[in-house]
């Protein structure tokens, strides 16, 4: 067990019982990870798809799906505009942005490897609002007086400009399977 | 130039055949100094431009004029109405180009009839919180004589701006814990995240008189409450995900838990349903409660928005009736007017006004790509 | 003739050609008056009524229609935001807002007395786009290099913030019946 | 604060198992300094918060990561692309207060290949046009050396901001005439009131060094010329309400009407059709314009958009072709690229590609409430 594993596996102690219906999330919670960007349009939730924006695979063997889809495995925990579709991607941000430091991490289960990976969702920070593919998936999310498990804090307050951008869903570490 | 030179010999013209009299210009509207009740103000929240935010004002019970005005609202603000004074408050952030550059944290004062900015008092330290739009981020406590302003920075704090004076007049350590729930005579009660609380008065001069931290309430981990409750003659009712009532009474400076009860007991027929929404409880000052709520909960689903509102009775401590929104509901107001009405921003976000039988009336939009996220009642 | 027969008649013979298919509109050309708002949606020009909007009458006699609509009378050459819907009037501007030193005037007819009304399109400034009841109709409008006459400008020019709110359709003169 | 100090162990940690390797935090994109020629920047004039519009970089070719960055572009902004210098401008107003407060007119240098603002000029005197954003608002002459920034306020002139310096070194007055075509080695031609019109060229400091007078080329009474024409080989093809071509020679110091064509001659099919839109006319460079008509034309037809991209040959001087866009058209711009593309903003303020055949290729949107009214090729 590595210090990324046993940090999940306590976090996720406390969070069981949070464990999705689709049964692909756990959440890390509390003061170790945590936060979020901007929750959202409570009408654009989970749904594949937006139009105007082109379909788009992530290049990475074992990485399935479609990263500008609200539905990518990555985006099991995310909140905000998908910086995949705004000149980024699900692992960085688009030209011009600074990523926040301060962040929270899901736990997504990708649906190729059974595997459950740590997933930060960065801010992306400093340009207007990206306005494409707006996501909104709940799921662990806790209220404000639990900061680091909470989406509806802008977590751009740690950048140079908190003007919130657009959100990413970086694999950070990897838990293993299901337990 | 000609055109502006022209216009004061326009106006000498008189109507030689017209029916329709001359308008004078300039003209700029006024509202009364004191608002009628069915007045709400609906903040948009303007994801899509977060720096270009609003709070309209906005009349529910009027099929006609309805939009009243608006104060802009920049960057996850907060809005607060004076009970006392004839000023709205704005707390609001700006860069000083747009997007980025020098940050300045302001408490901007708006006069109620002339909707004019008439002060700004700067916050100090670039730490207001930025979330999206909730009520209990900014309070008036006391007399509304002062502002509280939620601090986040990560480290939690709360600005006190005295109104008169137009100045900050204290920093108050929150210890971690979060939000502003007015309590006692001036102070408030801030949630933490162990589901314990802490609970401040202040003096005259804002200094910190007291602090009691109250113990925990509620399981943060298992079941936590919503941050947002309905506070009924100083009783705040908190909910929680899987629908529990747990009151915490806020009427003096030691806050103290009262019994909690289930909307949605096992074996109900509505064990599982879950409250979803924003402001997912409202109140009658009575003994009905107001609840947005939606079959199916599961993890995820709280914040999801609801296909019903159920009456619930403080008194009976159950569920006695419901109605289906004909837009599934978001946030829900109570608004004590006359004729009592519902108001409900509603997924597609614009704002459905119903009586208290359910019984819907009108729908109200505060602008084509507005988010009207929060409601609030005139005080 | 009085002085704004006069100015209106001998702006509007250079056109005459433009008087609208819908028969009531003239506009006044050039540098006399004119000028206007913000051009808007194209996709949202002379409907009635817009959603969520409650209707309106002016409550003036001999004012017919519905001020909150794009084809009341009065709006004949108006373009933006219109005030009726902003906490403002077709005659005024809402609460807080500055009313702009600079505007174009169009003439409309008045479908009730049959009279041509000189309407002064003013803008409202200083607070942010009031974002209901966008409504846009062009007749009369000239290019940029006839500005007077042009409503792509932003005639919040004059104003002490230059921000766009609304924008009002004043009546601020009568010309007679049809000629 | 712990989050943060955690963050660096998290990336010492190898994912035992992992098929999907671990990302770097941060990561922030860059772009190629010289962009493709299928990427476009779309102007989204942002009518809902004018304060926070922006310019999105699309790749118009690509069914996949076709949005590649976007600037901010606040209140009626302009924007220019380099074509010597790895840069974009963007002109634009700021309030202190966003909506309030001082006001400040600058021109913000972006790097091509990071998007970060690296420079910002300011331009005096408030007097920067606010116009619904128009290319020609704002140019770029010579060498690329000089940006000239349109003022209006009312009064007339031209900025001259020498891009190297980062300053503004020259005000031209334009004597009441508007927008800025380039015109000759290093100046621009305004268009005036009357269709007459003024050219003027600039040294190498920025420094008027002449000044031509065109006497009038169009009725701007009776048949007034779009003011947005498109320039072929330093020839402006404008064209009128009523559809007629009026090119006008800005090759040289002193510009010269050239002979004029109707699309659409009395008795042909055309005959009631005018063209419709905002950039309503576009060149492949060589023989064919495109330009976007409806049929049906009457006064104030002139700004809704057309169900018809007519192709016209300069050299048949008339109307060889046509398509039906999939949606009505607004604005189109041709890109020169190995295979050539019409971009078009629709009537519902998305972006439709077609091949220059007509064949609709994709749909882009760059933002849930964007209104990209102006579209502008690679340089």
């Amino acid at each position: 067990m590595n210090i990324l594993d046993s940090l999940i596996d306590k976090a996720s102690r406390g969070v069981a019982q949070r464990t999705s219906r689709r049964g692909f999330l756990t959440k890390v919670s509390a003061a170790l990870f945590a936060g979020a960007a901007i929750p959202l349009l409570p009408v654009a939730r989970g749904d594949n798809g937006y139009p105007g924006v082109g379909d788009q695979v992530s290049g990475i063997d074992g990485d399935p799906g479609d990263p500008s889809a609200c539905d990518y495995w990555r985006y099991c925990a995310i909140d905000g505009f998908l910086c995949s579709c705004c000149g980024g991607s699900a692992g960085s941000c688009p030209p011009g942005t600074e990523m926040s430091p301060t962040t929270w991490i899901g736990i997504c289960k990708n649906p190729e490897d059974g595997l459950n990976y740590a997933i930060s969702y960065n801010d992306c920070c400093g340009k207007t609002s990206c306005g494409r593919c707006l996501c909104n998936n709940n799921e662990g999310d806790r209220p404000v007086y639990m900061p680091y498990a909470n989406n509806d804090i802008n977590w751009c307050l740690g950048a140079k400009s908190t003007v919130y951008t657009c959100s990413t869903g970086m694999v950070i570490g990897v838990r293993g399977g299901d337990s | 130039m000609k055109t502006v030179l022209l216009l004061p010999l326009l106006l000498l013209i008189g109507a030689v055949h017209a029916q329709v009299p001359l308008d004078k210009v300039p003209t700029v509207d006024t509202l009364p100094a004191e608002y009628p009740d069915t007045w709400i103000f609906a903040h948009d929240a303007a994801f899509y431009s977060l720096i270009a935010g609003k709070v309209a004002i906005v009349d529910v019970a009027a099929d006609t004029l309805e939009y009243k005005g608006a104060v802009g609202a920049a960057q996850f603000a907060t809005f607060n109405e004076s009970s006392t004074r004839d000023e709205l408050y704005v707390s609001e952030t700006f860069y000083s180009r747009g997007v980025s550059g020098e940050r300045t944290d302001v408490v901007s004062v708006y006069a109620k009839d002339s909707l004019d900015k008439i002060a700004e008092v700067v916050l100090p330290g670039d730490q207001r919180a930025m979330i999206v739009t909730k009520p209990y981020a900014s309070r008036l406590i006391g007399d509304d004589e002062f502002l509280i302003v939620y601090n986040f920075n990560p480290a939690s704090s709360a600005a006190v701006v005295d109104v008169a004076k137009r100045e900050v007049v204290n920093e108050v350590s929150l210890n971690g814990c979060a939000l502003l729930y007015p309590t006692g005579e001036r102070g408030f009660t801030s949630l933490c995240g162990d589901g314990s609380f802490i609970s401040i008065q202040l003096d005259e001069q804002g200094k910190e008189s007291s602090r009691f931290m109250g113990k925990s309430f509620f399981n943060s981990e298992s079941d936590p409450v919503f941050d947002y409750p309905i506070i009924v003659d100083g009783i705040a009712y908190f909910i929680t995900y899987n629908g529990v009532i747990r009151p915490l009474d806020l009427r003096g400076s030691e806050p103290a838990a009262m019994e909690s009860w289930s909307l949605v007991p096992e074996g109900s027929e509505y064990a599982d349903w879950g409250p979803s929404g924003w402001q997912i409880i409202a109140s009658d000052g009575d003994d009905m409660l107001y609840v947005i709520m939606e079959p199916g909960r599961f993890d995820g689903s709280h914040k999801s928005g609801g296909g019903h509102i159920m009456m619930v009775s403080r008194s009976k401590q159950s569920i006695v009736g419901s109605f289906e929104p004909v837009t599934p509901a978001f946030s829900v107001i109570y608004v004590d007017a006359e004729e009592p009405l519902l108001a409900v921003t509603n997924v597609n976000m614009t704002i459905d006004v119903y009586n208290t039988q359910g019984e819907f009336l009108r729908n109200i939009s505060i602008g084509g790509s507005a988010m009207p996220f929060t409601l609030q009642a005139k005080r």
